[in-house]
């Protein structure tokens, strides 16, 4: 009972937090120079319109011009389709509004993004990154699973056997990991198993085209087209939304080529490791000094005084009492954990979100994308934010109990 | 040696004797008249106890040379000044100190004839810099785990500790029936399998049974219910759900044959499926290979060497019953095949929470600590330290969290088990008068030793060491509050550089030069009162 | 601990008030140097610490070593006429010095900030074989114009800038966390629920899409174009992006400290606001922050690298020698394709060898730089830390 | 000791009331109040002690916080140095106030808000809780507080020299030397000696932190210190010496003390007069003599019946009270002694007993006590404890 109180209040806080997100973004969009935004949403001007999207043209018109000039017919227009001409509450709230219902805008033919995947061009943002977040998600999931299968046990032991050598190599790890950015680690992977090993492990290789395993299974092995610029897996119907879930390796299955699943597992293996570093780096130290707090606690003492084997007191109360401060840290650093996806996509050359945002960022005018994909980035962190909340309360009485 | 067939003695017929009638007929044999308690055999015997802490400052001296022992079914009081070493002699003598920094140097904890610290010298390589005071440890790790190892099999079962802060002592996310619980299968498991294993949910005179319970509930006094509920339990021989059916049949107010109905329904829980059978199974298997392991660990201690052809035995069995654990892990529906045991558990901590009358012993077990107030964690606690029966119980500071009358309450408590129950007691606190309260035999210690050890009624009478003098006087008196309070000038030492010869000697009215000098020797006036002062001229007593 | 006889009870004869002047002269040392001692002492015994002490001792010597250097004229002249751009002068030519607001400069010239000379010296051949388009141990922005320098000249030069930058935000942000949080904590209610929602909700966007958006928006707008020196832009979005982790850390301790009986003492004695958050909140709360800026400090230029990396154009304009945008720089390439990505395009397997020392030698000294800060924090965490101190 | 009687109240208050909201549910809304103080009326007086005594969590601690204001008042005022007639007055009309609204209990009769009314005018003269702050920081110079733990209550950051300074530099009184002058005088007061100044707290042992706290609120010349449990951290040897230390202060310096404590003996040594809490209220009071050999309240019986006596030989009837004290968010109806008192009457559930003088100067709120002329012997008091007695000591003694 009064754990779904919690909820639903954990749930009524993130209210505010979206609302002010978007509110960020609405801050740093109306910040913007007003002729780029209509560049963004209407495209460049016609060549014929004197002085593009500049606000004054000159002209002789004597009655409505003030020393030479007069107004742009063409931007008094569009900024009034795009609502600029309205006070800037009301800017707002149309904003909120849209972002709320993912309009976010559309890809146009400026984008980047559009220029490399012509298919994308004329869709609407939100459409667009909703075909890309299956691919982030499944590089994110197994990347989770890593993490969590390395450092919970890692950094115990580190806390149990301190200063002693797997404590001090639980160190260098960490540290490594906070000290090696993603594009170094991801070019020195990139190194050693696609270009030292050469095409004999190439099955590992992330850049390369999954529908050429298929193919190499199916028979035909065309080492080239490992290294094509072609971006999308022509086994995927209609373009590169892969059907009927849209997560790749899940659709490989349904389809029946189990091959191909493993293989598009295999491809995503050591973007999934680059992202894993860092957030282990982080992880590591808290799980290691959350269980040194914790075993000096007087109810581990209380353990072993009943007769407690020393295992079980690490594992069961110790160990116990530590996870939750894992789980929180981790929902504190889930947010670095996102951030290290538009990097890891764009090394590997992999299809996601991340690297949408990355393409966005390079096109001149492309707002919408930009925007969009941060909001999609934040709604996943504050997402997986409940979630970890949740299970902090359904792991610790105090919470689940008030 | 009989001492040592003891424990195991213990663990066999104890839940069997105090399952059936919870308070009556508990432990009659066992209590000892407190005046032969002088005759009675030691169980614990701590000679010249040493245990130093290395820190940044440098080594601190904490324990130096503490001898005492402890008799079955005598309460000893450890009474002394924050500082003084009560804890850490607990500590070490269970050898629960930190380490690091901490570690027991020296001298011998005789539990029942059986060294605790055997193997300790070859453990410790310390080197200490006389420039600095500091110390560098050298530690094996591999001999301090197996020393721990041994430890588990005399924790608990053979001395079992309370603490002083009950909310601390327990664990927050753990319920108090889980943690009872597992106290209680660490040291009965087998047992408390076997009747579960053994339980008849049904059978020509279980339904009759059930009946007469149900009408008895009716117009009964709750002790002719308690009395139909056990016979409902002896009719399944389960006791534990007599206690169930008397909690169920007590609290919901259903028509008679709906409670029938009811109670039949929880009974048929009993009716264990093939899958549950062989979980259980594998769960005592396990159960008596560390049973076997502990008993090992003792033989060790016992006799002085590792014997490590047996060691390799029992750990492979151990590790083969661990993976055919795995098995039931795997098995996805691994909490339904627990079930059985965690209701058995459950409600034999019901049952263990009856035994320290506590009112509503269900909610509590439900509860987690922090929905409970302290006094009632503490009983919590007692209980759990003697759900095992223990040999020795050490309470460390037991009631100086607690207000005045949940203090009260608990002192009362702990009288009262004493008389049923007859465990030893070693009772550490710095409060002189409730010491005197429960105390029979008292050692006062000052610095890391201790300075006088008597009954009780001497050493409240005549106090022979000034220390023991300044202590009592300077205790404001209800009885003639007008006397101006007489203190001790100074504190405590710190144990770094604790002061040559006798340690009390810089705040000692009587001081002598020879004081300064030599450590005063442990000599005896009169019996059973002993005392480490120059002041008094005794036979050196033999310790 | 205490030391012996200093507490006798007290005697009713007290000494004249002169006796009682109270000076340190020939009494014990300053305690805070002992604890600052203390702090030492276990510092010394954490192997890693010391490890990374002596790497930051060996960076900061280079950085000075290499603000007395000469730039190599001459080499220069002749590497740039070898690779086919006009040689170069001082003042002119493909090393050039470019002052904010000024003319735009010559072909080849490439700007550098807040008129910091530029260090840029034509590379050494550090290989046999070339790689695609780009120019033999060089870095480059795109592959139209190359940017020549010598990467060792580069690491030398390298090292002031990271740091400075760094710092400069980690102080920056450090402080408004420290204000905010000491407000917020101290406060409290409807102060502290609105602080700590706003930090919410910063805390809950990716940082380094926060910071790229940022940034990218402060440089679009207008009125900074004129206003060149775009790192103090970077700067700031950095602080706008870094400033909510000091905040939680700091309000986290200031409500601990709060509630401690010596700040009641001092209100119990009449102190305000001002004096409690000055002299007892903020002095007994700040401690967990150093840890976190001296980790930050390591973990900065790292980002700044990722920037770089993904092309971020406040990079492609101005240019100065920086570890992490060299490291970037040497693997990344045109519109986020990686440098390893376009080798593979362009050059089969095995045809070409792959420019391992771009970012090898850079990235080497960023990694052992972080890694170093990470190993000084840690080992100051445990040193200032009782509990996880033995 | 002899309470004197002629001495004038130093600082008194009245019906303090101190509630903490509880917050929960779906918005974090009140839903409740923990009722820390709920009417508690007081006073010291000059260079007297006044001991309050109760269990944790019965409100002794915020009482004193109340009194310093160091925490403002759900409800309820604080007089410091009133002038005679103005205490005759407030004592009147807290009389009528009482008797108005015990005969009705929902709304204040028209007489009742008179009296409301000139109630608040004499606080907005001089209540402590309706003062500037400027006046205000003034008086802080002669209400001082020392407090429980002596390891919290010191600046780990600061030395010892600054912590004591601090008061003084806060009312800038004299120039920085004459303040470390005063400083050493302190010091050496309360028996440290001056090159302690020159250390931090975490140096000095618990006794000596507790000095220095003591010497802190010596600075400014206090005529009014709370003493909140000074000594229940401290060993016993210690503990004398702090309290001698505060006595022979109070004998130099004609302090009033007002001495919180769980620990009966420790009050009885220390204090002139005693007043017993239990559940945020005032259970008895009176003077120490005259509380401690016959109380009347079987709170306050169980009390002293149940501190241990460092004697084994002396075996006493000790009451042991049932269940532990109810939580103050909910305290139960009528008296709230209730649910654990031995000598439980059907009227106590329903109503509100209320604090009478039963005896000269000796205060109960108890129902075995009528307000009627006809006060009961201390004889007939102690009867319902000894009948109880029965019942607790005999069977299972801690059944709750």
């Amino acid at each position: 009972m009064r754990m779904w109180i919690y909820i639903v209040r954990r749930l009524l806080l993130v209210i505010p937090i979206v609302v002010g997100v978007m509110t960020i973004t609405f801050a740093l969009v109306s910040a913007l120079p007003v002729q780029d935004r209509l560049i963004s949403a209407f495209g460049a001007p016609p060549k014929n319109a004197p002085g593009g999207y500049s606000p004054t043209i000159p002209c002789s018109d004597l009655n409505k011009s003030q020393n030479g000039t007069c107004p742009n017919p063409l931007y008094v227009r569009d900024t009034h389709k795009l609502g600029l001409d309205q006070p800037i509450f009301y800017q707002w709230g149309v904003y909120i509004g849209n972002a709320l219902t993912f309009q976010w805008g559309y890809v146009d033919n400026h984008s980047g993004a559009s220029q490399s995947f012509s298919q994308i061009q004329g869709q609407s943002v939100a459409t667009v990154l909703g075909w890309f977040l299956p691919y982030t998600l499944e590089l994110a999931i197994l990347s989770l699973i890593i993490i969590l299968i390395v450092s919970i046990p890692l950094g115990n032991l580190g806390a149990v056997y301190r200063n002693r050598p797997i404590d001090q190599a639980s160190r260098v790890i960490s540290f490594s990991g906070y000290a090696l950015p993603g594009f170094l680690l991801g070019s020195f992977l990139l190194f050693a198993f696609v270009l030292a090993l050469g095409p004999s492990v190439n099955w590992l290789d992330p850049t390369c085209k999954t529908e050429t395993w298929y193919q190499f299974w199916v028979g035909s092995w065309p080492q080239q087209s490992c290294y094509t610029g072609e971006i999308w897996p022509t086994w995927l119907k209609n373009g590169f939304i892969s059907s009927p879930t849209g997560f790749p390796t899940v659709d490989a299955m349904i389809h029946g080529q189990w091959w191909l699943a493993a293989d598009s597992l295999l491809r995503i293996i050591l973007p999934a490791l680059v992202i894993a570093y860092g957030t282990i780096a982080g992880l590591l130290r808290f799980v290691r000094n959350s269980m040194l707090e914790v075993m000096n606690l007087d109810f581990v003492r209380t353990a072993r005084a009943k007769g407690v084997p020393e295992k079980t007191v690490i594992s069961r109360h110790a160990g116990r009492n530590s996870l939750n401060v894992t789980i929180t840290v981790l929902g504190l650093t889930f947010a670095f954990f996102i951030g290290g996806f538009p990097v890891v996509e764009t090394i590997f050359s992999l299809w996601g979100v991340g690297r949408m945002f990355v393409y966005a960022l390079l096109s001149p005018y492309d707002y919408g994308l930009i925007f969009g994909s941060t909001l999609l980035f934040t709604f996943l962190v504050v997402f997986a934010n409940i979630i970890v909340d949740v299970l902090y309360a359904y792991l610790d009485p105090r919470v689940r109990l008030g | 040696m009989p001492a040592v067939a003891q424990p195991t003695v213990d663990r066999t017929n104890l839940p069997t004797v105090d399952v059936a009638a919870p308070s009556a007929t508990q432990g009659g044999t066992l209590t000892e008249p407190a005046a032969d308690a002088g005759h009675s055999p030691v169980v614990l015997d701590v000679r010249d106890l040493r245990t130093y802490f290395f820190t940044y400052d440098g080594v601190v001296r904490a324990l130096d040379g503490v001898s005492f022992k402890v008799r079955r079914g005598e309460t000893l009081g450890l009474v002394g000044e924050t500082g003084c070493g009560k804890s850490v002699t607990a500590f070490s003598v269970v050898r629960l100190i930190p380490d690091p920094p901490g570690r027991v140097i020296g001298g011998k904890v005789l539990f029942r004839g059986t060294d605790l610290l055997w193997g300790l010298d070859s453990e410790a390589r310390i080197k200490i810099d006389e420039k600095t005071g500091r110390a560098k440890v050298r530690r094996s790790f591999r001999r301090i785990k197996t020393a721990l190892e041994r430890m588990s099999a005399i924790r608990g079962r053979g001395i079992s500790m309370i603490f002083q802060e009950p909310t601390q002592a327990m664990n927050p996310v753990f319920s108090v029936s889980d943690q009872l619980s597992e106290a209680l299968l660490l040291h009965h498991g087998t047992s408390i399998v076997d009747e579960l294993l053994n339980a008849t949910p049904s059978g020509p005179q279980v339904r009759p049974a059930l009946e007469a319970l149900v009408d008895t509930a009716r117009n009964g006094a709750p002790d002719t219910v308690r009395a139909a509920a056990a016979k409902v339990g002896q009719a399944m021989n389960s006791s534990t759900f007599g206690t169930q059916a008397f909690y169920l049949v007590s609290e919901s107010d259903l028509g008679p044959e709906d409670m029938v109905r009811r109670l039949e329904r929880v009974a048929h829980r009993l009716r264990l499926s093939r899958i549950e059978r062989a979980y259980l199974r594998q769960r005592r298997r396990q159960m008596v290979v560390e049973d076997e392991l502990h008993e090992l660990y003792l033989s060790e201690m016992r006799e002085g060497h590792i014997n490590r052809r047996q060691r390799r035995v029992l750990r492979g069995r151990h590790a083969r019953n661990r993976l055919r654990g795995f098995y039931y892990g795997i098995w996805g529906i691994r909490g339904r095949i627990q079930r059985p045991l965690r209701d058995e558990t459950f409600w034999r901590s019901v049952q263990r929470l009856e035994e320290v009358s506590i009112a509503n012993p269900v909610q509590i077990a439900r509860g987690f600590p922090h929905e409970l107030s302290g006094g009632m964690l503490q009983r919590v606690m007692i209980t759990m330290a003697l759900s095992v029966d223990p040999v020795i119980l050490i309470a460390d500071e037991p009631t100086t969290a607690l207000d005045v009358t949940i203090q009260a309450q608990i002192l009362e408590l702990m009288r009262d088990l004493k008389r049923r129950i007859g465990t030893a007691i070693l009772l550490i606190t710095h409060d002189l008068a409730v010491i005197a309260e429960v105390a029979d035999r008292v050692c006062v210690m000052y610095a890391g030793q201790i300075v006088e050890t008597a009954r009780a009624r001497d050493l409240y009478q005549h106090p022979l060491h000034p220390y023991t003098q300044g202590l009592l006087s300077s205790i404001p008196n209800l009885e003639r509050p007008d006397k101006k309070l007489s203190s001790i000038p100074g504190s405590v030492p710190d144990l770094i550089h604790p002061p040559v010869g006798c340690r009390f000697h810089p705040r000692c009215p009587y001081a002598m030069p020879i004081c300064k000098e030599q450590r005063p020797p442990t000599t005896a006036e009169g019996d059973e009162h002993t005392v480490a002062c120059f002041l008094y001229k005794g036979d050196v007593a033999v310790e | 601990m205490t030391a012996e006889g200093t507490t006798e009870v007290p005697t009713p004869t007290a000494p004249a008030p002169a006796k009682v002047v109270v000076s340190r002269r020939g009494r014990r040392p300053n305690p805070r140097i002992a604890q600052m001692k203390r702090t030492w002492y276990f510092l010394r015994r954490n192997t890693l610490a010391m490890v990374g002490i002596v790497i930051l001792v060996f960076f900061i010597g280079i950085a000075i070593y290499a603000l007395t250097q000469p730039i190599p004229w001459t080499q220069l002249q002749q590497q740039c006429a070898s690779a086919g751009i006009n040689p170069p002068t001082p003042g002119s030519g493909c090393v050039c010095t470019y002052y904010a607001g000024s003319a735009n400069p010559g072909p080849g010239c490439y700007q550098t900030p807040l008129n910091y000379p530029s260090e840029i010296a034509p590379t050494f051949d550090l290989s046999h074989g070339t790689l695609g388009p780009y120019p033999m141990g060089s870095l480059t922005v795109a592959p139209n114009n190359p940017v020549f320098y010598n990467i060792f000249t580069g690491l030398l030069r390298g090292a002031d800038w990271s740091l400075g930058i760094s710092v400069a935000i980690v102080g920056t942000g450090a402080l408004i966390g420290l204000m905010v949080g000491a407000i917020s904590g101290y406060f409290g209610g409807w102060v502290d629920e609105a602080l700590m929602r706003i930090v919410d909700i910063f805390l809950s966007i990716p940082q380094i899409l926060f910071v790229i958006i940022v940034i990218a928006v402060l440089v679009s707008i207008p009125v900074f174009q004129p206003f060149d020196a775009r790192i103090a832009l970077l700067v700031l979005g950095f602080v706008i992006v870094w400033w909510p982790f000091y905040a939680r850390i700091v309000r986290g301790q200031v409500l601990v400290v709060r509630e401690q009986k010596y700040v009641e003492a001092a209100k119990a004695s009449g102190a305000g606001s001002g004096r409690l958050v000055i002299r007892h909140i903020i002095p007994n709360s700040v401690y967990p922050i150093f840890v976190q800026m001296s980790l930050d400090v390591g973990t900065i230029p790292l980002l700044l690298g990722t920037l770089v990396y993904l092309d971020f154009p406040i990079f492609s304009t101005i240019y100065f020698p920086e570890w992490g945008s060299m490291a970037a720089l040497s693997v990344a390439g045109p519109n986020g394709v990686s440098t390893i990505t376009d080798a593979l395009l362009t050059c089969q397997f095995g045809s070409c060898v792959i420019p391992w020392w771009q970012f090898l030698f850079p990235g080497l000294a960023l990694f052992l730089y972080a890694i170093s800060v990470n190993f000084l924090a840690d080992g100051l965490r445990d040193a200032l830390d009782p509990r996880l101190r033995r | 000791m002899m309470s004197t009687e002629s001495a004038l109240p130093l600082i008194s208050s009245f019906n303090l009331r101190k509630y903490f909201p509880i917050r929960g549910g779906l918005l974090s809304t009140r839903i409740g109040d923990v009722r820390a103080v709920d009417g508690v009326t007081l006073e010291v007086r000059e260079s007297e002690t006044l001991g309050l005594v109760g269990e944790s969590g019965c409100g002794k601690t915020t009482v004193g916080r109340l009194m310093l204001r160091l925490i403002e008042p759900t409800s309820g005022h604080t007089y410091y140095h009133p002038s005679p007639e103005v205490l005759a007055r407030l004592e009147a009309l807290y009389a009528t106030l009482k008797g108005s609204v015990s005969d009705n209990g929902h709304g204040p009769s028209p007489e009742a808000q008179a009296t409301l009314k000139e109630l608040d005018e004499i606080a907005n003269q001089y209540s402590l809780y309706r003062m500037k702050h400027s006046k205000m920081k003034e008086l802080r110079g002669k209400l001082q507080i020392v407090f429980q733990d002596p390891f919290s209550s010191l600046s780990p950051r600061m030395l010892v020299r600054d912590i004591i300074g601090e008061p003084l530099a806060i009312h800038h009184t004299g120039s920085r030397r004459e303040r470390y002058q005063r400083v050493g005088q302190l010091v050496q007061d309360v028996g440290l000696n001056p090159e302690h100044l020159w250390r931090f707290p975490h140096e000095f042992s618990g006794g000596q932190r507790q000095r220095i706290g003591i010497a802190r609120a010596l600075a400014l010349r206090p005529e009014f210190i709370v003493l909140d449990e000074p000594t229940s951290a401290l060993d016993v040897s210690v503990q004398a010496q702090i309290l001698n230390i505060l006595k022979k202060l109070q004998a130099e310096q004609r302090l009033a003390y007002m001495f919180i404590s769980h620990h009966l003996s420790v009050v009885r040594a220390m204090s002139h007069h005693v007043a017993v809490m239990y559940l945020g209220q005032i259970v008895e009071r009176a003077g120490t003599e005259d509380l401690f050999s016959r109380p009347l309240h079987p709170y306050t019986q169980a009390l002293l019946s149940a501190i241990p006596v460092p004697d084994p030989t002396l075996k006493r009837e000790r009451i042991v009270l049932k269940g532990d004290v109810p939580s103050p968010a909910a305290p139960p109806p009528g008296c709230r002694f209730h649910t654990r008192c031995p000598a439980v009457m059907p009227v106590c559930s329903t109503i509100e007993p209320p604090l009478i003088e039963v005896r000269r100067a000796h205060w109960v709120a108890c129902h075995l006590y009528p307000p009627s002329g006809a006060v009961p012997g201390s004889s007939s008091g102690m009867a319902p404890a000894v009948a109880s007695e029965g019942d607790a000591g005999a069977g299972v003694p801690l059944a709750s």
